[in-house]
């Protein structure tokens, strides 16, 4: 069983691997938020997995870590993470088209 | 055995990838979330090195409120240099107006 | 192999499926919204199915309810964030992507 | 406090019997954090019992105690409606991305909403992001701006079964649209 836990956790750190290339090729903040929101999902995933792997509970607790980061560096990047762009004509125009 | 070492070259390709990338990042932002990246990979490796609480310590601190920190950082550089630049545009605007003033007051 | 191991299994094997799903429309899609809907969905429903799996495997119910707090807070923690990542991307004026034909 | 004779005096504030249930609610809660995370050690309960009293004042010190409206069977309801949409999402984005030609058609979708309590309409928004073809980019002015993967599926039927739902919870009655 060990050995197929250790399986899933490296096809998880391939996928978190892919979306690193995300990052790197993406030209928007937002694509890179994703990637963050990716990173914390995955990684949990990981973690719990190599929990189940060597039978340490401890790494759970570094799961739980995780989820609470993930949120927490979400919220702060919305916040901080780009210019802020006031609503202008184009975003006006834009939430005029949806009425 | 050699599940776990696939899994430590995948993760240390990584980890140094995402380093090189971080440091030549072209705008200090994209560079931040690769030391965001950079931190939650790290702390897999301390996992792998059967240290968990030092896994949890580069999780929450290392990465997180690091992280956090620096993006707030930016935002305050930003927002100086914007008011810099505002400030340096109103100073040529004036100086601009006297010498206006002045060329009137010539003629 | 116990039928308990067996079901672990399958319920990984899913859990991975989901992931590999959100990570190739992260790849692949055209635009930030459609690549957040890939990530959030894709993703939460993989880490349920592994929890779930896991669940099966740890020993105490504290251990099950600890993966369960994990769970709740990684899906509402993610909600939110795709959210936040779709207002952003509406305040910096990305129009949402249109087939052109 | 109008309830005067039900009233039970927690420091200089008296609370009707529904806030003082409210109080007890959050302290269960804390215990029970505390539990999962001491993955239940009794002898943490030493440190367990200051620190989820402490909590619970903290938490009262930041809201005031509130009276709970949740209906256990909207909640119920709610839950399960919640897990196969869930559920449901992911088969339907795994089914569009694995096909060589991503078969998508977005567009952004203005949803008013009938449910006026914005803790209703919070749990509204961000379930709609974790259900098929639906994600919540904005929530100002009692609107939910939603951008659908699928223009052409049944968004508003579904958002409108979900506020139902969600209205549940809270026993809410809402009124059929007038359109």
């Amino acid at each position: 069983m060990s050995a197929f836990f250790q399986l899933a956790a490296l096809f998880l750190l391939l996928n978190v691997g892919a979306g690193l290339l995300r990052i790197l090729r993406g030209r928007t903040t937002a694509d890179r938020l994703l990637a963050v929101q990716l990173f914390g999902t995955t990684g949990t995933a990981i973690l719990i997995l190599l929990s189940l792997a060597t039978g340490e509970s401890a790494y759970q607790t570094i799961a739980l870590v995780f989820a609470i980061l993930a949120g927490v560096l979400g919220i702060v990047f919305a916040r901080y993470g780009q210019p802020s762009a006031p609503a202008s004509a184009q975003s006006q125009e834009l939430k005029h088209e949806l009425n | 055995m050699t599940l776990q070492l696939a899994f430590d070259v995948v993760l240390i390709v990584t980890l140094v990838t995402c380093a090189w990338a971080a440091l030549t990042a072209p705008d200090l932002l994209r560079s931040v979330v690769l030391f965001i990246a950079f931190g939650l990979l790290l702390s897999f490796v301390w996992v792998r090195l059967q240290a968990p609480d030092v896994a949890l310590a580069e999780a929450a601190v290392g990465s997180g409120l690091t992280g956090a920190l620096l993006l707030s950082t930016l935002n305050v550089m930003r927002q100086k240099e914007a008011q810099i630049a505002q400030e340096s545009t109103d100073a040529a605007r004036e100086s601009e107006s006297e010498q206006e003033v002045a060329v009137a007051q010539d003629s | 192999m116990s039928l308990i191991d067996l079901i672990t299994i399958l319920l990984i094997g899913a859990g991975c499926f989901f992931f590999l799903a959100g990570t190739l429309g992260l790849l692949r899609l055209p635009d930030v919204f459609t690549r957040s809907h890939a990530i959030t969905k894709a993703d939460n429903v993989g880490l349920m199915l592994i929890m779930l799996a896991a669940a099966l495997q740890v020993e105490t119910w504290a251990t099950r309810f600890k993966l369960g707090l994990i769970w709740i807070l990684t899906l509402t923690a993610s909600a939110t964030v795709a959210h936040l990542i779709g207002r952003a991307a509406l305040n910096a004026e990305q129009k949402p992507w249109e087939e052109s034909t | 406090m109008h309830d005067t004779e039900k009233a039970v005096s927690v420091g200089r504030r008296r609370l009707t019997w529904q806030q003082s249930l409210d109080v007890l609610l959050r302290g269960a809660t804390f215990a029970a954090l505390w539990w999962i995370l001491t993955e239940g050690d009794n002898a943490a309960w030493v440190l367990g019992i200051p620190s989820v009293a402490a909590a619970t004042l903290i938490s009262l010190a930041f809201v005031p105690p509130t009276v709970w409206q949740v209906r256990p069977f909207g909640a119920l309801r709610f839950g399960l409606y919640f897990l196969s949409k869930s559920l449901l999402s992911s088969v339907d984005v795994a089914r569009r991305v694995f096909q060589p030609h991503i078969p998508i058609k977005p567009r952004l979708v203005r949803y008013p909403l009938r449910v006026r309590e914005v803790k209703a309409q919070v749990i509204v928004a961000n379930s709609a992001s974790l259900m098929p073809g639906t994600l919540s980019v904005n929530l100002a002015d009692d609107v939910l701006t939603i951008h659908a993967l699928d223009v052409n599926a049944p968004i508003r039927e579904e958002l409108g079964i979900l506020e139902e739902r969600v209205a549940g919870i809270f026993g809410i009655r809402l009124e059929e649209r007038t359109e």
